[in-house]
């Protein structure tokens, strides 16, 4: 059965519908066409896929879409503002925060949100805000190194 | 912490720390993986795969999937038997090779086998359906473990071969016999190295786009050799080559699992040739664990022999290796990469080895990160520590005491490769000092009285890259390059290569507009699209600017060379130079702009003598050999004697990869390959039991390490020049890997060598080192 | 992975032993067995409806009597396949008199788990294999109560 | 990765959710342990109910009785209470140690807690704080049930079929306070958590996840014998020999840090 759910992204409110099984990454990518967040596991352990609902990190893989009805999400897509990268981008372009790219998206929503919780973070207070996303390339310190920069541009 | 900034607009780029250019799609989102491309009337494959390791099939009952509202078909092996087989790319004397369908026909040999695919217009139609096909198997006993299968009696992984046994083969250098006799030392290990996942964060993905009016195929594939798939899929499918293209959008990670060629890329082939229609197929990541193949799987039999001293005379290798059911892409040349890099670093000239490659009923083994060179460094360099601890000499003493010294080079190895340069003990000499090895001793006989487990560990190591020259690559190992002018000045860089994350539009970049003398954001590098790029072969085994980089570098050698007589053409003279974007009259002075050289020759008025119009130039560079970075880690640890958890304290990684092109790029590159290195000295295991299921099947079971898991790696270099190419470059992706497992380890066995501990086996879970720690408490 | 336990029944050895071979008493303690229908001697067809929790799965498969030596051992074999993967165990059961209409029932046996429940159920296969062996038996007591 | 189809149903009041789940509705709160199932097969309800749309039930208060936590409030909102940090910081910290950021912000106490899984770092909380677990159904209204009879067995609680947990009550602390846990490096799950509450005398009990099928009470902290005997999981991260072990150094850890707290 098919319902029908209103959601605001990046600013903008759309509808539309939907199966309930549908899964919010599934949404975002192939209903709405936002494909910058990520799949990289059904286990909800490497937290490509996470964007912002109302605020707060999540794995969008573990979600239903119908549970975002009437909510507001943030995707990678809606960081940059007016063609200014969001520091949290910046300092992982600066810093070498990636190699491959999957697990950037994700790896960048879970940063922001480490920093709008804890704007002056150890290495590792960033170690463990970002236990929830997997990077298979870097090593993580570059990505360490990023979110200390953005950190220091944030202030 | 080096921040980076925006490069500078002219001057040397090469050797600059600079951000990368391929990043701002990457980090806004907008970057196009596999899963990313949506074709009009796309359908989706879902593949249905065996539960067992081994079984008949008896019967397949899809009635119900094709009754499935918007299921468009199901295939089984039945309809897809002409397509294939799954391509062995080596060759080695005797080897068994089994016919491996696309999907499993009338048995299955592995957990995650493919037998049947189900296509519909959503994917969520096309698993449902999936789940409603009724395969009746008739299960039969397995073979899971790789001696075990050697063992008489155990069941048959392919029935005609009862021995499981698909090669033997042997290589031997200088006089094993005489070495061993003269040794005053004799010390033996059986060392393994245990299975693992590649574990790319991006599965494997293919979209397969058949035009029925054109007959001709595009096969979008997550891959790190276009070109090879192409070739290969075609001649699985009878398709011709210029009707078939290969197009590898960005790439989430390869670690060499890439490197092959799939079963369901040809699979999606045969679908949408069938349908007519595009399709997808996107791996789960439960998939990519039973179907993606896996690396290491080595059991090492290993006996070295030294004199008194520490001077190490010879070393023996019976090596096992674990192929699992099949060969795919490169499955039995991996351990022989082992046996070529066994003399490691050191000046002996004596070797023998012995490889058996089993079958068993697990998915293949195949290339991953560094495959065959990580196995081998872990076990050289644990012998000689345990030679050292044998003769009571320090580890770093027997290694500076063994090293081929900087004169010998280039240097003849036993097992027949030719070492290009090298001072090995430069990046040791380092290590030491940084990490303040003495000190760290000092600390370390304090640290024992007090009860504590402190452990500091080295290993060197010794890499084989930059493959390589063709003969001893099955497919070719040169690399190919064109870079364009185009009418306006700006440059675009077609390379071979196929990079997924190791930032070679950046630095092939730097390359290109150093030679040129242009500014970075006037390059643009391309590759991955077989209709676009000249035939290339790829990116892996740290080739992509071993090799990739001086096919460019002698592609804009010759796009100078026409430049300058486009230049000698346009200023009228033959005293002409190429310099900083521009062609200057030695004589007058006059100018002509990189920008006026190539419109010219587009307009084609003013033609120099014997020169074609246009601003283009290509080279397929052919390696004279291969270059061989070198390196040396330092790793201090300390034990929790309660719980046997290993903190990592220091981590010191000096690593020699010849002239370095971007330090940061080459940072990142080590960072990653320690964590690997890391993920299988103490984290990654593959777990498969008896029956051949695979136990460690999901990231919540399989432990690849996180950022809390890592320790901070305290990265340096040394550069020594390779001779074999004109950037004096060596490669760097692999040794971060190769470097970390053996340095951890010894580190650990030195913490707990007080407690009579000289071998452990990764990787070192705090259950096996407590359990260690317990036994030495009772001893 | 092995199992291996001792459960003690307040019946009579041969009671004990005749309600462990009794299809209908299985039926009831078997966890999540819907229904049991002879396919031969001492082998029958099964029905298995697995609910833990939120995990879910139909399984079909057979229950075998083996090795029967009455009333002091038998083999039991369970075998069930369905979507989200299969079980096979094995367990070997010996019964002991411990007084009095009590019976010590030792059994020891292998458990194979294959399929997603085997892939990604790790932690809790153990716990799993162990609590349905306790309910078994658990209601092998309540069932046999009027027996006695 | 992809699930089911099944029926979905936002509740929209605590009333409606229990309506629901006593027609049969299998409850989604967080959905950090049921949607993960869903995706993999291993769970298939034909009908949801959503409870994420109950407004209220993520209250944290305090009163005489002690301090109640809605059960729906999530895990991030547990870690970061101000009440809880000050009343009750064993229920904070434990908090902290779920899963990563992302599940924390989802995932919820009342979700966790009608799971019971055996590895989850709750249950070794709440049995230690001797905390209240209300329940509630349309058939019987509501009743409290002590933490240590909630969890009954793996993935089994008290609660029946038809009953949501409705919140937990947990004491306002008197004494030390400490949770530490070994993880499984993978999954983040406790191999052996342990929580402990003790006194200045060293005297309190300690409540231990991962070892069992169930949480373990140890009612005398200066008493760990019971850790000897009591039945140890065993899987491919950890045998039942070293869990047991693990859990006599975490517990000695535990009592050592929330020793020095007290």
């Amino acid at each position: 059965m098919k319902r029908t759910i209103t959601v605001t992204i990046n600013g903008e409110t759309r509808s539309d519908e939907i199966e309930a099984r549908l899964l919010l990454i599934h949404y975002l990518r192939e209903v709405v066409g936002l494909t910058g967040a990520h799949i990289g596991c059904e286990t909800s352990l490497c937290g490509a896929c996470t964007v912002e609902l109302d605020g707060k990190a999540v794995k969008s893989c573990t979600m239903f879409a119908v549970q975002a009805n009437g909510r507001s999400l943030t995707t990678i897509e809606g960081l940059a503002k007016n063609g200014e990268l969001h520091p949290v981008q910046e300092a992982f372009w600066n810093e070498h925060g990636l190699q491959c790219g999957f697990c950037t998206p994700g790896m960048i929503m879970a940063s922001k949100q480490l920093l709008e919780r804890n704007p002056n973070p150890s290495e590792g207070e960033i170690r463990h805000g970002i236990e929830g996303n997997l990077c298979r390339c870097t090593g993580y310190q570059h990505i360490v190194n990023a979110v200390r920069t953005a950190a220091e541009r944030m202030k | 912490m080096a921040t980076t900034a925006a490069p500078p607009a002219t001057g040397k780029l090469v050797g600059k720390r600079l951000r990368r250019k391929e990043d701002p799609r990457l980090i806004t989102g907008t970057a196009t993986y596999v899963d990313d491309i949506k074709l009009p009337g796309m359908h989706h494959a879902c593949i249905v795969r065996s539960p067992y390791a081994a079984a008949r099939i008896k019967s397949i009952d899809a009635k119900a999937a094709l009754e499935t509202p918007g299921v468009v078909a199901v295939y089984t092996g039945a309809d897809t038997k002409e397509v294939g087989p799954v391509p062995c790319g080596a060759s080695l004397p005797g080897l068994r090779v089994p016919h491996h369908y696309i999907l499993a026909t009338d048995r299955v040999y592995f957990v995650g086998h493919p037998v049947a695919v189900v296509v519909a217009g959503d994917k969520y139609v096309a698993r449902d359906a999936a789940d409603s096909i009724e395969v009746d198997y008739d299960v039969l006993p397995a073979a899971a473990d790789p001696e075990k299968a050697l063992t008489p009696g155990a069941p048959a992984v392919h029935p005609e071969w009862p021995d499981n046994t698909a090669f033997t083969y042997h290589q031997e250098g200088g006089d094993i016999a005489q070495a061993f006799a003269e040794a005053d030392v004799i010390v033996k290990q059986r060392i393994t190295s245990q299975r693992l996942i590649p574990t790319p964060m991006e599965t494997r993905g293919v979209v397969a786009d058949w035009k029925p009016g054109d007959k001709a195929l595009t096969l979008y594939s997550s891959t790190q050799i276009p070109h090879l798939l192409r070739s290969l899929v075609a001649g699985m499918l009878g398709l011709a080559e210029n009707k078939t293209r290969v197009v590898t959008p960005e790439v989430g990670g390869g670690f060499g699992c890439k490197l092959n060629v799939y079963a369901e890329e040809a699979l999606m082939s045969f679908v949408s040739m069938k349908l007519g229609k595009p399709v997808k197929w996107i791996e789960s990541r439960r998939e990519n664990y039973v179907a993606t193949i896996h690396g290491r799987g080595h059991v090492d039999y290993l006996e070295i022999a030294a004199k008194k001293d520490g001077t190490i005379l010879g070393l023996k290798l019976k090596l096992i290796q674990d192929l699992g059911a099949y060969h795919q892409l490169l499955t039995p040349v991996i351990p022989t990469l082992s046996v070529l890099m066994m003399p490691g670093l050191y000046r002996f000239r004596n070797v023998t080895a012995d490889i058996v490659g089993v079958f068993t009923n697990c998915v293949p083994t195949d290339a991953y990160r560094g495959a065959g060179r990580p196995e081998a460094t872990h076990a050289i360099e644990r012998m000689v520590d345990m030679l050292a601890a044998e003769l009571k000499l320090d580890p770093a003493d027997i290694r500076l005491k063994n090293f081929i010294q900087p004169e010998e080079f280039p240097f003849a190895t036993a097992t027949g490769l030719t070492y290009d340069s090298g001072q090995y003990d430069l990046p040791l000499r380092k290590a030491l000092e940084i990490g303040g090895y003495a000190a760290l001793r000092a600390e370390q006989q304090t640290a024992r009285v007090a009860g504590k487990l402190m452990g500091i560990g080295i290993a060197t190591y010794g890499e084989i890259c930059a493959f390589g020259p063709s003969p001893a690559t099955p497919a070719g190992g040169w690399e190919s390059a064109t870079v364009k002018v185009d009418p306006d000045g700006k440059v675009t860089v077609l390379t071979g290569s196929c990079h997924h994350g190791q930032g070679e539009e950046t630095t092939f970049a730097q390359i290109a507009a150093d030679e040129l003398g242009i500014g970075l954001d006037d390059v643009v590098v391309f590759r991955g699209d077989t209709a676009i790029v000249q035939y290339g072969i790829g990116t892996f085994g740290s080739r992509g600017t071993a090799v990739g980089g001086p096919a460019l570098y002698y592609a804009l050698q010759n796009l100078k060379k026409k430049l300058k007589r486009y230049g000698e053409s346009a200023l009228g003279s033959d005293d002409v130079r190429y310099e900083a974007g521009q062609c200057i009259c030695n004589k007058t002075g006059k100018t002509a702009s990189l920008a006026q050289l190539a419109g010219a020759s587009y307009r084609a008025l003013k033609l120099p003598p014997d020169e074609e119009p246009g601003m283009q130039t290509t080279f397929f560079w052919e390696p004279p050999n291969f270059t061989f970075p070198f390196g040396a880690h330092l790793v201090v640890t300390e034990i929790d004697r309660d719980t046997g958890r290993i903190e990592i304290k220091r981590y010191v990684a000096v690593d020699d990869c010849g002239k370095i092109i971007n330090p940061l790029i080459v940072d990142g590159q080590v960072h990653g390959g320690v964590a690997q290195g890391l993920g299988q000295a103490l984290y990654e295991q593959v777990v498969y039991d008896d029956n051949g299921q695979l136990l460690s099947g999901e990231l919540t079971d399989y432990a690849i390490p996180k950022a809390t898991m890592m320790p901070w790696v305290e990265s340096h270099h040394t550069e020594t020049p390779s001779p074999v190419n004109p950037l004096g470059v060596k490669g760097v992706g692999e040794a971060g890997t190769i470097g970390c497992s053996p340095a951890v380890v010894n580190s650990v066995v030195d913490a707990l060598s007080s407690l009579g501990v000289r071998h452990l086996d990764m990787p070192l879970t705090p259950e096996k080192i407590w359990n260690v720690i317990q036994q030495g408490a009772r001893a | 992975m092995k199992i291996a336990g001792t459960q003690t029944l307040p019946l009579s050895r041969e009671c004990a032993y005749r309600a462990m071979q009794n299809p209908d008493v299985l039926v009831q303690c078997m966890p999540g067995c819907e229904s049991l229908e002879a396919t031969g001697a001492q082998e029958y067809a099964m029905k298995m409806k697995m609910a833990l929790a939120a995990i879910s799965g139909q399984f079909q498969g057979k229950v075998k009597i083996a090795d029967a030596a009455p009333p002091e051992r038998f083999k039991l074999i369970v075998e069930g396949t369905g979507k989200i993967g299969f079980m096979k165990g094995e367990g070997a059961l010996e019964l002991t008199e411990a007084g009095e209409a009590s019976t010590q029932v030792t059994y020891e046996g292998d458990v194979q788990v294959g399929g997603t429940i085997a892939a990604v159920g790790q932690r809790l296969i153990d716990t799993t294999a162990k609590m349905m062996i306790r309910k078994f038996f658990d209601k092998l007591v309540e069932v046999t109560a009027g027996m006695r | 990765m992809i699930p089911h189809s099944f029926d979905y149903a936002a509740a929209t009041s605590f009333a409606d959710a229990l309506e629901q789940v006593a027609a049969g509705a299998k409850p989604l709160s967080g959905g950090m342990s049921l949607i993960p199932m869903m995706k993999l097969r291993l769970a298939a309800p034909e009908r949801v109910v959503d409870l994420g749309r109950i407004q209220g039930l993520n209250y944290i208060h305090q009163d005489q009785a002690g301090i109640h936590v809605g059960a729906l409030a999530t895990h991030f909102e547990v870690e970061t209470s101000a009440l809880l940090r000050a009343g009750c910081p064993l229920l904070s910290e434990t908090a902290g140690w779920i899963g990563d950021v992302q599940i924390r912000n989802r995932g919820t106490i009342g979700g966790s807690v009608a799971h019971a899984d055996p590895s989850a770092d709750y249950p070794a909380a709440l049995v230690a704080l001797d905390a209240r677990i209300v329940v509630a159904s349309k058939r019987g209204g509501e009743r409290t049930v002590g933490a240590n009879d909630f969890f009954v067995d793996a993935l089994t609680t008290a609660a029946e079929p038809d009953e949501l947990v409705k919140e937990i009550i947990v004491p306002v602390e008197t004494m030390g306070t400490s949770y530490q846990k070994l993880l499984q490096p993978a999954s983040g799950f406790a191999i052996v958590g342990v929580a402990a509450r003790i006194g200045q005398d060293g005297h309190g009990r300690l409540g231990v996840t991962g070892l069992g099928a169930r949480p373990i009470l140890i009612t005398d902290a200066t008493d760990l014998a019971a850790l000897n005997t009591t039945e140890a999981n065993s899987d491919i991260h950890a045998a039942s020999a070293y869990r047991r072990e693990m859990a006599k150094v975490y517990a000695r850890r535990a009592i050592a840090a929330a020793r020095a707290r007290a």
